[in-house]
């Protein structure tokens, strides 16, 4: 057993925590794991490759209940976990955040200071894919934008797996579920297809923590990701870092636009 | 299904002229759920209102549009025309089809269709509105008024004498504020404690006021009419039900060289110490800091010499809390000290002075009476340079407003200096002469003309000493920019107003806003002077910017009369424009996920914690935001934020809106 | 049973033909990193080398969404008006998979279960389906172990065999099958002698039987395996959207004041509010519930009530699920459990 | 459908503040100045309150133009209202635009109480230049997915 595992062992063993998720090797590829029993410990690994972002999981209380559980964080929960906190939905006394370093040491991180800090010192590189393809789209003329969209958003079959996968989207009721008055049309339509994505990305304004699950649950694989990476980048550039994550709810008497005549 | 009555008004022919009137009627009358559908001459008058009554009753209307002129016109009207008829006043629209139709476009066809879809979106939003009820918030009938200079004294005298209860606080050991420094005023030069200190004893005595002096304001929660203060108490270390005020303390302590605020600093007081002889009340407090008791542990010379035993050392500060409907803000102002000005002496010449220092030289209550001596010597200055403009209208300084009173207290000063040193010689810098105000100009031009006091349009660079003497210089911009030197014996500057020490914090621990300044800021500058943004607190004086008395005394008035019309009232209605978080059935209880992000949006911090509990074991199942119907003003900011739209504005509702735009453009 | 021989060249020249004789031909066509079915204009769109569309072919014949009727209203009067089935055009479904063609039964059985449902059926009947069979597999795809297979010829009008570099087996199951035959006969050869068209199959191992699972499942409802499994679902609906069997749909209104039109459109046993009551009650509250739903009904209630089971193990589930429910791994499991 | 340019009447919707803007469109009628019949008013108590789903409903909808207005920035009846909404209207604007809406369709000002004059040219440039961009026909495609042929878009 390696370090993580003997740590995680201890840990279910002592009664310190209810749960660990963590993640497994699943079929080829690595997915989410929901260790509870000390003897699964063996099949935890440490993976920055999962496609997840197992940050979404700690807002389900089906799943977590009011039990301790610990975590096993790459950058991307822990971007998330601080948001989390910041939006109240997250009981630090119950959460422990464990990471794992290049030499398989298990470090836990108590406190958000440490959290804020393990994610300056290990902000991922911007993905040149998506960078390049932003730009690729800023290029374009509007009526070659409106196509592009129009094109890619038409395939979505509004399954919602952005949604579901993104830990921020953590509403009890979706807008996409308000019927009264029906603000996005529930069935596939290239519109409402549009409207959910525009809905999806003003609502992650500010709080985004680019960590691209969106993009990489989508199965049709369609450019979602850069939707809300270009909305950050510009906000970032029109608006400052805002504060507390919390761009559309704050102000600047300041604020600069050139379109309000 | 809906029952809708739509009433187009031609007003006279204000509107028929360009719109179809009946047309518009007859096309509403063919929608769905519109049960009645007629037009009139004039909607608003008599029989139009009757007719309306009618057709309510009669056809058993369960929603009204109008089409009239702007619903800023009528609203008000047409929905108490139909509260009259029996059907709630929030089911009815006005369709502004005079200001937004008929008095902007030509005779016409698209004219007219115009007015029918502003009608149809209208019928399509009534359709989805829903009954509402002014809400009613109960009123504690007490104001508070923070500050005991003369904006909050006659703040209070007025409330009290309206027969309303007032609570007063004031931080230092007596009420005044600066208008108890104060020699004489301008434009009268009548004596400003004469004219105050029976304004104080009144407050004092009046049955209907509370008066805490040594005390500040350490908490405000609560919303309009149902406010709770909590009042720290500090402690005076006299027991003044036992203090007679003989004042045989202060002749005994031994550390006599405090400087004393009353006297700017000029003049010195003991540790235990009575501000000025005519405070109110009229007992001494130690001050702590300068107490060789409190600091070193021996002394206790006070509680010896005192004849009733009323020292009592070891009382901690209290907290007090009250309940009050209105609080009025009355905490004033304070002025720039010399050494703001290196370039005028950096506060190290004893004899460049503030003008409020001035006042107190110049004052009957000074040592001299009222006889002009500078600090340093005490000699009569034969020169004095009046300084305008010290730090006010200057953005180098931080400072760009006027402080507005300048001006004319540096007239009066220079007139008093004038009047009591006969032959004195003085001389006024200035950059422009503000003397707007009744009889202001008048006395200015008495400086000028009558008592001789040389003005000289320009800035002064430098002052310096030499010699024993003062020497300023200036520039005379009226003389081609000629250089001037004045060898002064005392200078006095017009030292900028600015906000008080502490404004920040109180505006914040009051959620008032306040200016880049720490003024606080009122909610309209023109047509809500004295109302904060925050429903139920005023603010009157300078906390808000510098003012001079009439002008403080006329707010302080004008806070009253709104202090008093709110609480004589038994509870406040107010319209139910509010937003509203839903709630639904278990296990959701609300689609609000309590993510508080709406918090920052308020700008009425309306938006409070709900904690739901299970009803058998109490434990909280989630805590959910609320909207305090009390604070909240109806923006709908927040409505528009929410992302779960879990929050509604009541009137404007989300469907209602979505309604109205989807039938305007008839989808 | 026809059976021919075509060279494989020609394949296209007959597709060519097909379009142009048929209303709308849906083939797998590449969609950026994904394949999907789409309606194509010419033999070149087509993407031959996908094992399967990310999305299944039951769009075909129960679109995402679809109009039942329209209504306009006229003061008090309310005129409903139902599409023209004419209105449904005739479709060549082309390369398609076995799994694909066997999905049509179950939803067959599902929308004609008790009522017929005459748009469903319309759509249905005008379809012919050419089937290609799978000379590749991946990790994801268990067709045989519940009663398919890469050559599986149920539901299929026709089915392609790449035999070798040249020579491709036709066999046409069907008169619509014979009908796209009938376009360009002169390619097709009758076949000489007797062919191993298994030898050139996809080997794809059993790895348990359906009537096991049902067996299993039946008696499982309060087993803990459920939440055990769907502890990391998310609760999205993509494996029901790329689901070739799925048929939950939601009746939806599509209103703009006086006229609209009443809609039938995807839906998903996923979504938390599937059930969810206007009460506010859930019957199926948990993702452990919703997850144990759709095994359920695929492997118990459907086979119970229709005769036919909910899963072609075309493994399109596995391979859209953002966190790797991979059903086979799930089935395995509940095949080789005890009861729990 | 399509309708030439030079008749073409385009649909426009302003969504306005109660305070600022509809007053200041008060005062446009109070000064007998007049514009074109092409936009219709909605009243919000603030522009904090427009909703931006509401725009893209108003184009949904069939607008072919949308005007947006509310009191100049220190002025908003609620102190902040409108700051929050410039900033939610820069980032909405921006996703528009990076998704090739037409965001010159969207007019966004700041009209007071006292610009009756503003207001009417703000309505006749508006006007105007929707007139000279045409209908908002390939967003009215979209909405009208329905309308077309289901079928083709599998």
């Amino acid at each position: 057993m390696n370090k993580l595992q003997e740590r995680a062992t201890d840990l279910l063993k002592g009664g310190t925590v209810k749960l660990i998720i963590g993640f497994e090797q699943g079929n080829n590829k690595i997915r989410p794991f929901f260790c509870e029993k000390p003897e699964d410990a063996e099949k935890l690994i440490y993976s920055d490759d999962c496609s997840t972002n197992n940050a979404v999981y700690l807002t389900k209380k089906e799943l977590i209940g009011d039990n301790k559980i610990a975590i096993i964080a790459t950058y991307k929960e822990i971007a998330s976990i601080i948001q989390l906190n910041k939006e109240n939905q997250i009981k630090k006394e119950n959460l422990m955040v464990l990471t794992v370093d290049k030499d398989g040491d298990v470090t836990e991180l108590t406190s958000f200071e440490e959290m804020e800090k393990f994610c300056e010192e290990n902000t991922p590189a911007p993905d040149p894919v998506v960078a390049a393809l932003i730009e690729k789209i800023d290029k374009m003329n509007r009526e070659e934008r409106w196509a592009y969209w129009k094109s890619e958003l038409d395939k979505c079959i509004r399954c919602y797996a952005c949604r579901a996968a993104c830990p921020l989207c953590y509403c009890n009721r979706c807008i996409s579920e308000v019927n009264c008055p029906q603000w996005l049309d529930p069935w596939k339509s290239t519109l409402s297809n549009i409207e959910w994505q525009i809905n999806r990305v003003m609502h992650m304004s500010g709080r985004c923590t680019g960590c691209g699950a969106c993009a990489k649950a989508c199965p049709l694989d369609l450019p979602i990701g850069i939707l809300t990476k270009k909305m950050s980048t510009d906000i970032k550039e029109m608006l400052g870092e805002g504060e507390g994550g919390n761009v559309l709810s704050t102000f600047n008497p300041n604020d600069k636009e050139n379109f309000i005549h | 299904m809906s029952r809708i009555g739509v009433f187009i008004c031609h007003c006279g022919e204000n509107i028929s002229a360009t719109v179809d009137c009946e047309r518009v009627a007859q096309e509403a009358g063919r929608l769905e759920g519109v049960e009645f559908a007629t037009d009139y001459k004039y909607m608003c008058s008599d029989p139009g209102q009757t007719l309306i009554k009618n057709a309510i009753k009669e056809h058993h209307l369960d929603g009204v549009v109008v089409g009239s002129c702007s619903p800023r016109m009528h609203e008000a009207t047409f929905r108490k025309t139909c509260a009259e008829a029996g059907l709630n006043p929030y089911m009815c629209e006005i369709a502004n089809l005079r200001e937004h139709v008929s008095w902007v476009h030509e005779k016409g066809e698209a004219t007219t269709r115009k007015a029918i879809q502003i009608v149809t979106g209208l019928i399509s939003k009534v359709q989805r509105n829903k009954p509402l009820n002014t809400i009613k918030v109960p009123v504690t009938k007490c104001a508070l008024v923070i500050g005991g200079g003369i904006a909050g004294i006659q703040t209070a005298l007025d409330i009290a004498n309206c027969g309303q209860k007032v609570i007063m606080i004031e931080k230092s050991p007596s009420i005044g504020g600066h208008m108890s420094q104060l020699s004489e005023t301008f434009p009268t030069l009548d004596c400003s404690q004469c004219i105050l200190t029976p304004r104080m004893v009144e407050v004092a005595q009046h049955p209907n006021i509370t008066l805490y002096t040594y005390a500040e304001l350490d908490k405000l929660e609560g919303f309009v009419g149902n406010f709770k203060a909590t009042i720290r108490l500090k402690a005076k270390s006299i027991d003044y039900s036992k203090c007679t005020g003989c004042g045989l303390c202060t002749t005994k302590c031994p550390n006599k060289k405090i400087p004393s605020e009353f006297n700017e600093g000029l003049g010195m007081r003991t540790a235990i110490y009575v501000p000025f002889p005519q405070a109110v009340p009229n007992k001494p407090v130690i001050d702590k800091e300068h107490c060789l008791y409190y600091q070193k542990g021996k002394c206790k010379i006070c509680s010896k010499s005192c004849p009733t035993g009323a020292i009592e050392y070891d009382k901690p500060d209290e907290f007090m809390t009250i309940e009050v409907g209105a609080v009025v803000v009355t905490t004033g102002f304070n002025v720039l000290k010399t050494d703001f000005f290196p370039e005028y002496g950096y506060g190290k010449y004893k004899d460049v002075i503030t003008g409020l220092q001035f006042e107190r030289l110049a004052s009957a209550s000074w040592p001299t009476l009222g006889e002009i001596r500078r600090p340093s010597d005490g000699k009569i200055p034969q020169k004095v340079v009046f300084i305008a403009c010290c730090g006010s209208r200057d953005p180098a300084k931080g400072i760009p407003y006027c402080s507005k009173i300048c001006c004319m207290y540096t007239a009066k000063h220079a007139m008093l200096y004038q009047h009591k040193v006969h032959g004195g010689d003085s001389t006024v810098f200035y950059m422009d002469i503000r003397a707007g105000g009744k009889n202001y100009e008048e006395f200015v031009r008495r400086a000028i003309e009558e008592d001789h006091v040389n003005y000289v349009r320009g800035r002064v660079a430098r002052v310096y000493e030499k010699d024993g003497k003062l020497i300023v210089k200036g520039v005379d911009t009226l003389l081609g920019a000629e250089p001037v030197e004045i060898e002064a014996d005392m200078v006095v500057l017009a030292t900028a107003g600015v906000a008080s020490k502490g404004a920040e914090e109180l505006a914040q621990k009051m959620h008032i806003s306040y200016d880049p300044y720490h003024f606080f800021a009122e909610a309209h500058p023109k047509l809500k002077p004295v109302e904060t943004n925050t429903a139920g607190i005023f603010l009157a004086g300078a906390c808000q910017a510098p003012k001079d008395i009439p002008e403080t005394v006329a707010a302080a008035s004008g806070a009253a009369v709104k202090v008093v019309s709110l609480l004589s009232q038994e509870n406040l209605v107010r319209e139910p424009i509010v937003a509203v978080v839903n709630r639904c059935a278990p296990p959701l209880f609300s689609t609000c996920v309590g993510c508080f992000m709406c918090e920052t949006i308020c700008p009425y911090h309306a938006i409070e914690h709900e904690e739901i509990k299970d009803r058998k074991t109490g434990a909280v199942i989630k805590t959910i935001a609320k909207i305090n119907p009390g604070l909240c003003q109806g923006c709908g900011t927040c409505v528009s934020f929410c992302r779960s739209k879990s929050i509604d504005l009541e009137g404007y509702t989300n469907e209602e809106m979505y309604t109205e735009v989807m039938a305007l453009l008839n989808h | 049973m026809e059976k021919y021989i075509i060279k494989t060249e020609q394949i296209d020249a007959w597709l060519k033909r097909i379009i142009e004789s048929v209303p709308r031909v849906l083939a797998p066509v590449s969609s950026g990193t994904k394949t999907e079915f789409r309606r194509i204009k010419s033999p070149e769109e087509v993407n031959n080398k996908s094992l399967t569309t990310t999305v299944s072919a039951k769009a075909a014949a129960f679109p995402p969404v679809e109009t039942l009727f329209k209504y306009q209203k006229d003061g008090k009067d309310t005129t409903l008006t139902e599409d023209s089935f004419d209105k449904y055009p005739e479709t060549v479904l082309w390369h398609a998979r076995s799994c694909d063609a066997m999905g049509f039964s179950p939803l067959s059985a599902i929308f004609d279960w008790d009522y017929k449902d005459n748009i469903y059926d319309e759509r249905r009947n005008k379809l012919t389906i050419v089937t290609f069979a799978c000379n590749q597999s991946d990790e994801c795809c268990f067709c045989t172990s519940v009663g398919g297979g890469p050559g599986n010829v149920e539901g299929s009008d026709i089915q392609l065999t790449m035999l070798n570099a040249t020579d491709t087996l036709v066999e046409v199951m069907t008169e619509k099958g014979q009908k796209l035959v009938a376009l360009l006969p002169d390619i097709f050869q009758p076949l000489s002698e007797e062919v191993d068209k298994e030898a050139v199959l996809a080997k794809i191992p059993v790895q348990f039987t359906k009537e096991e699972i049902k067996e299993h499942v039946s008696n499982a409802f309060d087993s803990p395996v459920w939440k055990r499994q769907s502890a990391r679902c998310l609760g999205c609906g993509a494996c029901a959207f790329v689901c070739p069997t799925c048929a939950c749909f939601d009746i939806q209104e599509d209103a703009h004041g006086n006229h609209g039109r009443r809609l039938r459109c995807w839906d998903a046993c996923g979504f938390s509010l599937f059930t969810q009551h206007t009460s506010g009650y859930n019957p199926r509250p948990t993702q452990a519930t919703r997850w144990r739903q759709r095994i359920l009904h695929k492997f118990s209630y459907m086979p119970e009530r229709l005769g036919v089971y909910g899963c072609t193990g075309c493994g399109r589930c596995s391979r859209a699920c953002p966190v790797d429910m991979n059903l086979q791994e799930h089935l395995i499991s509940i095949a080789n459990s005890n009861h729990e | 459908m399509e309708e030439s340019n030079n008749n073409f009447e385009p649909r426009i919707i302003a969504f306005v503040c109660n305070w600022c803007t509809y007053a200041g469109a008060d005062l446009t009628g109070t000064s007998r100045i007049k514009y074109a019949t092409n936009v219709e008013i909605v009243r919000f108590p603030c522009t904090g309150r427009i909703d931006f789903m509401l725009l893209l409903k108003a184009f949904a909808g069939g607008a072919d133009g949308i005007i947006v207005s509310g009191c100049h920035p220190n002025d908003c009846h609620y102190t902040s209202g409108n700051f929050h909404a410039r900033r939610r209207w820069i980032v909405f604007r921006n996703i528009l635009n990076f998704l090739g809406i037409d965001v010159q369709r969207i007019r966004f000002s700041w009209v007071s109480a006292a610009e009756g004059a503003k207001w009417a040219d703000i309505v006749n440039d508006t006007v105007k230049e929707i007139r000279e961009l045409g209908p908002y026909t390939e967003y009215k495609k979209v909405a009208n997915y329905l309308d077309e042929e289901a079928d083709s878009h599998e």
